[in-house]
């Protein structure tokens, strides 16, 4: 059966939408090339110069000019290459992208994406490559996130963000970039906002994300070995959010163990701890544990990375410390 | 307000009076936005264009109905000019139901869609990208549409001015940026923040692009300048920098009396305000003054008129704050 | 007695500094002219133009040079006029400032401090310059946060923010500053990371930050006609976090409700409660309530703006249903 | 790597010798970088300043001490042109104790305050602006210090250049931009995406400052024309802005085998590069070869014996992780 890389898929989805409607146009710094990722590799062989523009490397002007083209009738696809970069151009993307809809009082629609890689996974990018800047679009009302786990996510995900008339910014993992699944036949389509389980259990709640829904999946059946029953649910997109995916899951397993890569001090994981504080509690039977990557700026040197990243280990840890806390029993109303 | 030729610019008789009409009427409105902001009418700042209407005027008359324009949080002109309904502009700015942006842009963001005007941007600089994307789409759809793009004298020292301009020459967009240089930011003149002569012009050579200076307070070399450039984006010409010299005759916001400004620099620029300079030169023309004079007469009726039915109009509906963030018309962000 | 003004609490500090230390210099737009918000106003004048910089407008050179001095050992102050306008600089605040320190293995020091207009606080001033940006600097280490809540908190807190040999982002409320306190006499400085209880209860914990804590103050006073005691924490800074003075009011009070002026997606609001629901959960008698604001951009129109904002009324309302939730004992140990 | 003034460097006889040694032992160093990548030794990326060392010496020899510089992800070369240790560096590029940042900062962020080489930063464009802190610093202070700012020809594109410069030159800071155009972006020719001739010096007007262009592959050319910039800006002349012609012989990064280039061009410019022409020059002004013979020995031995060494170093201890973030050494942020 034919393999599908998580890049790949990136590509895929791409070439899916564009084949599909032709309003949906790619711009981006040296796409043309394929992209530092391979991402766009071909594409604008297949579809045409009008449709796949180089750029200058000036993302105010990428991420601006998809907004106004999307204004305009097109959809557009910007790359934005590494996600850190989205601080160079962070006001078109939260104080024009995100808000112009509302503030014009819905006159104009902006069905646009904006995409590239996101996240940590231990690389050796560093402070300025490696972050994961999905929580900060979170903060910001008006913006749909999606951040797909597997290969097969990636299309299904991607093409519902082209897909979808608001904009949408798809986080690819970058560390996922070579992983590989069974490709799926035909066009893939995954609607936004609705959470997937990626594994059934009934002691514990694992809520993960892009990669860090793998190493969910990894310490679960680590944890099932040692006869704790993990539930795995991957959120795939943080707006809108299945908040009922995550809560009924709770109500199940009475536990919660939230993982992001994020540092500590604040990230999505935080918004899912206090959606169970404040909605789940009654079901809630120990702590809501968050499992977050080291609060510092991201290191460079293998040994050091491994101290902060967070890891399948790390989750099997925080279960087993949880599954050992109070064992109180459900409250009663 | 109206789409013209070239041939048609320089050959219409009437058309003195209209952009006179429409300058006075913007006058008008301005200055009743100003007397209703300090009566506390209005909630959040006002920007006012007072000075400054020959180039939103100028400017939008050589524009098709389908052509776009964009500019600042001091837009209320460009709405206007555009043809955007003076009601539902008022209503925006009062906070009255049919506000122009359902009471959720306010005075900074007032927006036209329907006319070509896309809005107001209150961050400086950030929407000459977004006008660049505008002018993309009519590239890649061959519509044959031209943007303009308005912004103030102290958006040319940002970094979106540069990438935005950059990438418009770099595409040869149907683009045409105008800078309305009033001299000031907000209480420092640009001449203090600026290395170079010009804000705008002097930064055209940066970009492949040739310095384009026209006396802002004069609407028609306003609409030959910018009607050459617009034709010429039109024509695949690519883009230019135009940058209009002008004044505002009040402070930044309604709020600021501008004092910072020397009284005798204020004196001399009311003595060039682009009203005054029509109106002479409609008369020198040979236009009969009593016509003038009625013409002024209905104008300040209706700008009176129109205020007193908006502010007996209702407030929003209180629901409609959860309209409007998606598409699909809600603000549902979880289920 | 004399009055201060928050508006004059911001002058006053930053004089005090200038007065103390000469390596204090001033940055921003227009602020020789006393700034838009008029809290610069005769520093020009007192300690001269080597010392208070006009800037073009152009936040990015405007941060980037406070940090450049600050490397270079002054010790900057940049005004940020309205904290929207981060968005435009971001990349010079989160992956510049926050991060060389770290990456440079401490080689470099950045004792600065950017300040601004933040928050809603219903004054019409809409989307794009009503925003509540303490948010968005959680998000990443290396910053550390700063809002007070009162013109005495603004002198002390302001002052510390500058003598910090770290960066220091300080929030300045926009509806705060006309608001007035007696002056208090002397040399000012409030210790950045210490909480401070503006009122002492015993039902139920209410936690704010600046302008929300005034609000907390009104909804305590409220309740207490009611007979329900709550306890008001003003959180001061956000990073560093008095993360002991949350949970030992928790542990007294066992409820806890978190006001933010902030959309409800993703705020620092998430942070503390989920800080409680992992580490006061033994002590939770009831469900952590977020008091946010709505969930869409700011509109202008009063009778919108006064929907989607926070006020003492609806925290009132949060405390009164949690009061009436369950009424479970402490769970066991 | 060292400080001259104008006049010495005229009649400094063993100078151009000297920046060949330097030269080389960059060259040296980066090739062996490059080896290591390749071997699987380096976590993360490198990018190398292969074919470029003539900017990095030239400009560095025109310095003080004190003076300031500051560059990008391309930066070893410049590191260790202003004298940081090759030792500190390369244990950092390989990940062992001693790096010079800890291990926190790895190939893109090399810097050495003690040096005076104030970063290497990752964003492209976003260290302009804090060079122009740094110049700004050294005017309020009166140190008659000068800050080197060096950038790639992509980064004229972005807009923290723009509003860099632009302060710079408002503000008349003693600051040296040096535009290392080496044709391309990633896998863009920089001349495909630009509207002007040339990234650096077509846009110097738009500040105010003159259009300098020099060989950045001539070590004398180079110190000799940043050096003027530097001296004038000592002295209070203000800014300049240098765009330096040199070509990068290998990849973007060591990942990169730069296959988007012309075999001709790459051919091309490896005959114009800086290090074979210092020695040509060298030799016909009458060095003798076998010292020049006895010299590259020597720099091949000392950083073939600076490898093993690194290499035989411990791994960070991964406590430290914790360290830096905050000026008291630690990083805690709660209680
Ligand atoms: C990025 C940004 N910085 C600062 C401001 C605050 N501000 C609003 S208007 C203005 C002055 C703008 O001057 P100019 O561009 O000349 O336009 P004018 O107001 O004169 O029309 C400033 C500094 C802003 N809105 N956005
Ligand atoms: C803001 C930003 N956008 C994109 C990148 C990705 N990127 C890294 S290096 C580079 C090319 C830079 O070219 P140039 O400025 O010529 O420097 P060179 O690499 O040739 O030295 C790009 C696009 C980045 N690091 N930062
Ligand atoms: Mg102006
Ligand atoms: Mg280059």
């Amino acid at each position: 059966m034919a393999e599908l890389t998580y890049r790949n898929a990136v590509l895929a989805a791409l070439a899916q939408e564009m084949e599909r409607d032709e309003r949906v146009v790619l711009l981006g710094e040296d796409i043309t090339s394929g992209g530092v990722f391979k991402t766009t590799v071909g594409l604008v062989d297949r579809f045409g110069a009008h449709r796949v523009w180089d750029t200058p490397i000036s993302e105010q002007a990428i991420v601006g000019a998809a907004m106004g083209a999307a204004m305009a009738g097109l959809r557009p696809v910007a790359e934005v290459m590494f996600s850190d970069f989205y601080a160079v151009c962070w006001d078109q993307v939260v104080n024009e992208i995100a808000k112009t809809r509302y503030m014009t009082g819905g006159q104009v629609t902006l069905p646009l994406v904006l995409r590239g890689a996101n996240g940590f996974g231990s690389l050796g990018f560093g402070s300025q490559h490696g972050q994961s800047v999905e929580n900060w679009a979170m903060c910001v009302p008006g913006l749909k996130i999606a951040s797909p786990a597997t290969p097969v996510e990636m299309v299904g995900l991607l093409a519902a963000a082209i897909r979808d008339e608001d904009p949408v910014l798809v986080f690819e993992h970058k560390a996922l970039y070579g992983v590989k699944q069974p490709a799926p036949e035909g066009e893939q389509f995954i609607p936004l906002g609705q959470a997937r389980v990626a594994r059934e259990g009934t002691d514990v709640t694992l809520v993960g994300l892009s990669i860090t829904v793998g190493m969910c999946e990894r310490a679960a059946a680590v944890l099932a070995d040692t006869g704790i029953s993990a539930e795995v649910i991957d959120l795939r997109t943080l707006v809108p959010l299945d908040a009922q995916a995550v809560l009924g899951s709770v109500g199940k397993t009475g536990r919660l163990v939230v993982v992001e890569e994020n540092p500590g001090q604040l990230g999505w994981g935080a918004a899912i701890a206090a959606l169970a504080a404040e909605e789940a509690f009654d079901d809630l039977r120990a702590p809501v544990i968050r499992v977050s990557g080291g609060n510092v700026p991201w290191p460079v040197a293998r040994e050091l990375e491994a101290v902060v990243d967070v890891s399948p280990e790390r989750i099997a840890w925080a279960v087993q410390t949880l599954m050992k806390h109070a064992a109180a029993p459900p409250r009663q109303h | 307000m109206t789409q013209a030729t070239a041939d048609e610019r320089r050959t219409d008789g009437d058309r003195d009076t209209v952009l006179y009409e429409q300058m006075l009427f913007i006058r008008r409105f301005l200055e009743k936005v100003d007397v209703l902001y300090r009566q506390g009418q209005m909630h959040g700042p006002a920007h006012l264009g007072l000075g400054q209407e020959a180039i939103a005027v100028g400017a939008a008359s050589v524009l098709r109905p389908d052509d776009y324009s964009i500019g600042t949080y001091r837009g209320h002109a460009h709405a206007l000019a555009r043809g955007a309904p003076p009601e539902a502009v008022l209503a925006e700015l009062l906070g009255r139901e049919g506000g122009i942006c359902g009471g959720k842009g306010g005075s900074m963001h007032i927006t036209s869609v329907e006319h070509g005007y896309y809005g107001s941007y209150a961050i400086v600089g950030a929407h000459l990208p977004i006008a660049v994307g505008l002018a993309w789409a009519s590239r890649i759809k061959k519509t044959g549409q031209v943007t303009i793009c308005f912004f103030g004298d102290g958006a040319v020292n940002i970094g979106a001015f540069h990438e935005a301009v950059n990438l418009a020459a770099l595409w040869a967009l149907p683009i045409v940026f105008v800078c309305e240089n009033n001299q000031y930011m907000e209480y420092s003149p640009i001449s203090s923040m600026i290395p170079v002569e010009r804000p705008a012009a002097s930064r055209a050579s940066a970009y492949g692009l040739e310095p384009l200076v026209v006396d802002g307070n004069d609407v028609s070399a306003v609409a030959e300048l910018v009607g050459a450039a617009v034709d010429k984006a039109r024509d695949g010409g690519g883009p230019a920098l135009i940058e209009a010299d002008t004044y505002r005759l009040k402070g930044h916001s309604a709020a600021d009396a501008g004092a910072y400004r020397p009284a005798e620099e204020v004196e001399q620029a009311r003595t060039q305000e682009p009203l005054l300079r029509q109106r002479a030169a409609l008369v020198s023309a040979g236009t009969d003054e009593q016509d003038l004079i009625r013409l002024e007469t209905r104008i300040a009726i209706a700008v009176s008129g129109l205020a007193d039915r908006v502010l007996a109009a209702p407030k929003p509906d209180p629901a409609t704050v959860w309209t409007d963030v998606w598409a699909d018309g809600g603000s549902r962000w979880r289920n």
